[in-house]
């Protein structure tokens, strides 16, 4: 039998090709994939945060992890998605219209990939109608907007309009951040939530999926979800 | 097209020759300015409070910039300033709209003449189109950087600032971006220095010497020079904020400084752009004056060289401030009054020949809590320069400048002055071997690089004829 | 009520004694914090941006002062500084409310301790309740001083901070506000000297004592001292603005060292507050710490005296700024850093004994600028210092600290380093003729000017008997 | 006869005793009131006014010099009132609730009198009722609000909202000022006008009253106003 435990390490060393060949090699002899994830990769994916937070690891070694989980993930996903387990919440996020700051944005889009969530990356220079129509297309219950320019922070208004005009509002929660951006502002704009730094993003994003304060058709299927299923492995739930 | 004038050797003798307020190359602009000449001059960056940039709200945004113009210009007057340089970095939409961008300009410049004209201020502006090609960022697009709509409008905004009378011309060029972006990302240590060492140099060879051009052309404005803040602050600021190794930062910042010369070799003039931390290494190798800017630019961004970034500059700056309103009036006039006393105490202490004096406790305030600091104090930027002008192409260049940084940081540690932790450490071993296996052939790293991040930019951008290497 | 000590000597033997970070009587205070002895230390003020304060809005408030202190003091412990004041000056309805002021003293005492045992930072909070009594200003009202609610509120709201832990108590006292505003505005210098020797000076004694007994029974709270930020301020802010001549605001600030001295007669420690510019007199005399501020405090007020405000500053202070976003983050945050580079020039310049010669550019960067600026240099501090202590009595210390002034002035004028508008010189002219002409007898002067402003304030709040002159 | 100019150079000097004597004096030999205003007092102030704005004089000399016209002018006053001469504009002014600063505001009353304003000054830590009640009371037609600091600022809008309930808005131009006002803020709240000095204080309460754009009742008055007069005098009209 493969040692699973060379997948969690593969994946704290962002050694993507031993994830890949070891999850192959697990799947071959039958492991069952909710077993990999809630047991090797999430796990692995909390201890690189860890080390993120302690300043331990920097952004380079918490890329390379995430794409090595990616990696394993990738062979699992189709089975999953057989079994009905959803990712842990679908994110639409962008740097906004005029601004093309992304250096922020891609942190925050990474670090929400390791916390188990289907990120859709717009890039920079987002016009409002894009965002409107990704969440639409992806069915997503968070929206992220970066902006570093003063001159377009007022887009992100903008385009909680148009996600209202849409009737798009309730089904999203709306984040925000970047540099010039405060919590004044984001209530000031009627968005959700603010924070300064990427983990700070990915905490808040699975406070929302976890305590289901998300639209309602992800709550039956909480504990489906990765956070979820993370949270049960913790006795969290 | 100018020709490009590659520097053998350094304008300067030694580390003790670089000091703030004196560059071997001074340079007259503006009204009655001259840069580099002895005196430092404050260098006042403002933009605009969180608004739309609409022509709905133009008249708005003209009546902010006559507003902060105004109140500058009677704070620099009753601060009785030795001159003034005005920065107006110029927002996307200005640039996407030259007409706008030009109609600014025009607007500092006539603010200029008044002053000088009333009442005897020497001053000039900073005109700093934003590079809009590409577009930088957007999802599987490969920027475009030598044709295309925005690179057309990028190119009329420069002539429009021009035709109204700018002063000096610069630019935040972002040439390679989109492959130094990855590389720090990564911590992929051979993209970032093909990026700055072949693809950025490219960049900057092609752009600057059509900016050099212009401004000959106009007999008034001055080309004064890029600054690497795509790179080596991003580096910078995500090191600040403990997301990449202050070591990686280092070496990045010290590699830019080959790039930022780019402009010099194509004809700029200088004053370097004030957030172009590596414009030391520029000044040491030729000689032109530098904007900088630490202590003072807080209100932009943090970081660990407050001090060390004044030790060799010649005009100081805020990088930049919005137009709001604090408890004594607006934040543009408040940061010209403090500009305006510091650079008092710099020019005192050169006429009283303590400039050097004053230099060792900037050097000393910041050399060795960072390995940035470390590698931009007087001695260790000629350390790097001459590494450079050492070799031949742009691309050995930029590998003997990381080597010299890697270097002063490796002795500066070993002699217990700059104490790393053991992460940092960690990357600086790893650092030590990626420069040793970097290939002497810059086309075989083309070739690799292309390999690997081949979906990210397009070699006919920069003018590269990449071998279509076989897909890994 | 603790014993008023008169100073007949200087506690320093010469100007060349008068450097930033050293003073003769260092202070213990708050965590391990040691203000006078070798190190200059940042004191942040902080404040709120534009809102309500009311029960509805004190969430928000308290949110504010938990951002401010924790962003504060993240940039303090990332900066490495040596130690840090922070200042809450409290806004006029938390010492309305005096439970209010106590509450975010409480606050601000959590994350300084938090900070202390986890990063072993140094620090210490000053709170400075707003003086509410009399009300000042409101029309045909003669300001109640010495009894009254708004009296018993502030002084509960002594009690409820010094209970709270607040490690150093300071106010902004106006004591005879109400006939030195009169004065200023109609030039009446008979009426600015009655204010400031006569009537502040026996409201600080009242008041100071009653502080000084406070914290001394807490065995906590240090009594750290005033600043006549209602009087030389008004004058110096209004000199600024051109409305007031420079030499009546110079002649004020030296005045207003003898009536800030009282603290100190009354048994106050130090650090005396920040926008206190006649503080370098107080330290002449009494040897305490003091706080002081200039360039890095344009977000509060512009001055002359930017530069040489630092000359023998302990602490060093941005004045006030509110809890706005600038580019790189809050206000108070960008102002920490700012002020943390600032200080580690000072102290480096310090460690290598060269602490005189920064001294001598921060002189002459301002002393012949402004008539403020000659006589704030540490020569003219110890002189004005020596005819202080050479008098008896506050009236006649007053008087002889405004002519040392004038003459200080003069002597500069003669000399052509300071060069006056002739309205200025008419002015300096006036000033030396009115100070003669002062009666030796302050109870001369008190009937004199009860008899032109009596409808301005109570003789019996400053516990003075004047005879009921007749109406003129 | 009186030498006149003796009124002149008294106003300008700040010397009241002499204005009081002269006035009285040419008063007493028949000159007219309108003629002693037009051709003496308000070109004197006139000229304190330039003497200040090109610092010649500060603000003692300049409210000597109010001093000594306010002297003179009162004797003038009831002889003018007879005629139904009104003043130029009647202003309240105040520091608003919460905040003691009061020294720039002190300035601008003392700015607006020697434009020939009558100027009801109600002091400082004035509440938004005070306001209405002298509003009402001297019905003032330009209502002007001095604050110092970020607290205090938004009572300026809760005491425009107190003369809106009160039905006084439409009668007052509304001028804002002090060290942390600012044009945008002044906007933000729905005030009429701002300036960051008292001389601009007074320019700006002259052009309201000047050019009409004061409520109706002062209107055909026009050129009974002193600001009229001057105007007149100065062909200005
Ligand atoms: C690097 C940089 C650039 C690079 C951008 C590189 C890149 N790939 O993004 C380049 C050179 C392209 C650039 C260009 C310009 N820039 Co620039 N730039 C910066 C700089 C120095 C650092 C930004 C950065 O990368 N920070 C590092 C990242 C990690 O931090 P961050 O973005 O704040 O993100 C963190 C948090 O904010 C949060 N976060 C971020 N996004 C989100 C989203 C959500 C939902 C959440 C929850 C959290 C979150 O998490 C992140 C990780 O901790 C800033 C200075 C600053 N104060 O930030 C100026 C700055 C933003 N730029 C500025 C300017 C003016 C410009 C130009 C207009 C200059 C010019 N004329 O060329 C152009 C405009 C380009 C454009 N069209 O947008 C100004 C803005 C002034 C203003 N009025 O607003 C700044 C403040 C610098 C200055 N001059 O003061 N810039
Ligand atoms: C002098 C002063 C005082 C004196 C006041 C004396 C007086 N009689 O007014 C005293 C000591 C009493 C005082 C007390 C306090 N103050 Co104070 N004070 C100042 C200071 C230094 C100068 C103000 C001044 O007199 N300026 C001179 C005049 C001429 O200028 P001006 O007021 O701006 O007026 C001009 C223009 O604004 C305009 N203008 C003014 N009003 C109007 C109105 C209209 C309609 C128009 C058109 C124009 C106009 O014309 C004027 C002439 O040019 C300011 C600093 C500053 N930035 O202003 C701080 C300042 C305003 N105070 C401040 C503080 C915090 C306080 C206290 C709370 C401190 C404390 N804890 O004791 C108390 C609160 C008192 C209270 N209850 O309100 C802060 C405010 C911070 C904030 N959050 O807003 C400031 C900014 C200083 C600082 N610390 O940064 N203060």
């Amino acid at each position: 039998m493969t040692d699973l435990k060379k997948l969690h390490k593969a994946i704290v060393e962002g050694d993507a090709k031993t994830a890949v060949e070891v999850t192959k090699a697990a799947l071959a002899e039958g492991a069952k994939p909710l077993d990999l994830i809630q047991n090797f990769m999430i796990p692995a994916m909390d201890e690189v945060g860890k080390l993120f937070e302690e300043e331990e690891y920097f952004v380079p070694e918490l890329l390379l992890s995430g794409r090595a989980m990616r990696g394993a993930f990738d062979l699992i996903r189709p089975l999953m998605a057989a079994q009905g387990v959803q990712p842990t919440g679908r994110v639409v996020i962008g740097t906004v219209q005029g601004d093309l700051h992304d250096i922020g944005k891609n942190l925050v889009a990474a670090m929400l990939e390791g916390a188990g969530f289907e990120v859709t990356d717009l890039g920079a220079d987002v016009a409002p109608e894009k965002f409107v129509e990704a969440v639409k297309a992806k069915n997503a219950n968070i929206v992220a907007f970066s902006a570093m320019l003063t001159v377009t922070m007022p887009k992100m208004q903008t385009t909680i309009e148009a996600l209202k005009a849409a009737g798009l509002r309730n089904q999203v929660k709306v984040m925000v951040g970047g540099a010039p951006i405060s919590q004044a502002y984001c209530d000031q704009i009627g968005a959700d939530a603010y924070s300064d730094t990427a983990s700070g993003a990915a905490a808040i994003a699975r406070e929302i999926v976890v305590n289901q304060k998300v639209s309602a058709q992800f709550a039956e299927k909480g504990e489906k979800t990765l956070a979820g299923i993370a949270a049960a492995g913790k006795g969290t739930k | 097209m100018s020709k490009e004038k590659i520097f053998r050797n350094l304008a300067v003798s030694g580390p003790q020759d670089l000091i703030f307020g004196f560059a071997p190359k001074p340079v007259k602009c503006g009204f009655d300015l001259t840069i580099g000449a002895g005196t430092v001059f404050p260098e006042v960056n403002f933009t605009l409070p969180v608004m739309d940039v609409s022509t709905k709200t133009w008249p708005e945004v003209i009546a902010h910039y006559e507003e902060m113009a105004t109140n500058i210009l009677k704070r620099a007057v009753a601060m009785k300033v030795p001159g003034i340089v005005l920065e107006f970095e110029q927002l996307p939409q200005m640039t996407e709209t030259p007409e706008w961008g030009a109609e600014i300009t025009a607007l500092l410049e006539r603010h200029l003449k008044q002053n000088y004209e009333k009442y005897g201020l020497r001053g000039a502006a900073r005109i700093t189109p934003a590079d809009i090609r590409g577009p930088a960022g957007v999802k599987g697009v490969k920027p475009v950087m030598r044709h295309g709509e925005l690179w057309e409008k990028l190119n009329r905004s420069f002539d429009l600032c021009i035709a109204a009378g700018g002063d000096l011309i610069s630019i935040e060029s972002i040439g390679a971006k989109e492959v130094h972006d990855e590389g720090l990302m990564f911590g992929d240590v051979r993209a970032i220095v093909f990026a700055l060492g072949v693809l950025a140099c490219r960049d900057m060879t092609w752009l600057w010497s059509q900016i050099v051009d212009k401004c000959e052309k106009s007999g008034h404005s001055v080309p004064a020079g890029d600054t690497a803040c795509g790179f080596a602050n991003t580096s910078m600021v995500l090191a600040y904020q403990k997301l990449l190794p202050d070591v990686v930062a280092a070496v990045d910042r010290a590699m830019a400084g080959v790039r930022t010369l780019k402009a010099v070799e194509c004809g700029a003039k200088g004053p370097s752009k004030d957030c172009g931390y590596e414009n030391p290494i520029v000044k040491a190798i030729s000689g032109i004056p530098i904007s900088q800017e630490g202590k003072s630019a807080t209100c932009a961004h943090f970081s660990h060289v407050g001090n060390m970034s004044s030790t060799m500059c010649d005009l100081w700056s805020n990088e930049s401030v919005q137009n709001i309103r604090l408890l004594s009036g607006n934040a543009p006039e408040a940061y010209t009054e403090l500009l305006a006393y510091d650079v008092r105490l710099m020019n005192i202490a050169n006429e009283k020949k303590q400039g050097k004096i004053f230099q060792s406790w900037m050097i000393e305030s910041d050399q060795n809590v960072s390995a940035i600091g470390t590698i931009l104090a007087p001695e260790s930027v000629y350390t790097i320069a001459k590494a450079i002008v050492a070799e031949e192409t742009d691309y050995l260049r930029t590998v003997a400048a990381g080597k010299a940084a890697l270097d002063i940081i490796q002795k500066s540690v070993d002699k217990k002055n700059l104490n790393l932790g053991k992460k940092e450490l960690q990357w600086l071993e790893r650092l030590h071997k990626e420069f040793a296996n970097l290939p002497k052939d810059e086309n075989v790293l083309a070739e690799e690089i292309f390999g690997t991040m081949g979906h990210l930019f397009d070699p006919e951008c920069y003018g590269l004829k990449v071998a279509a290497a076989a897909a890994k």
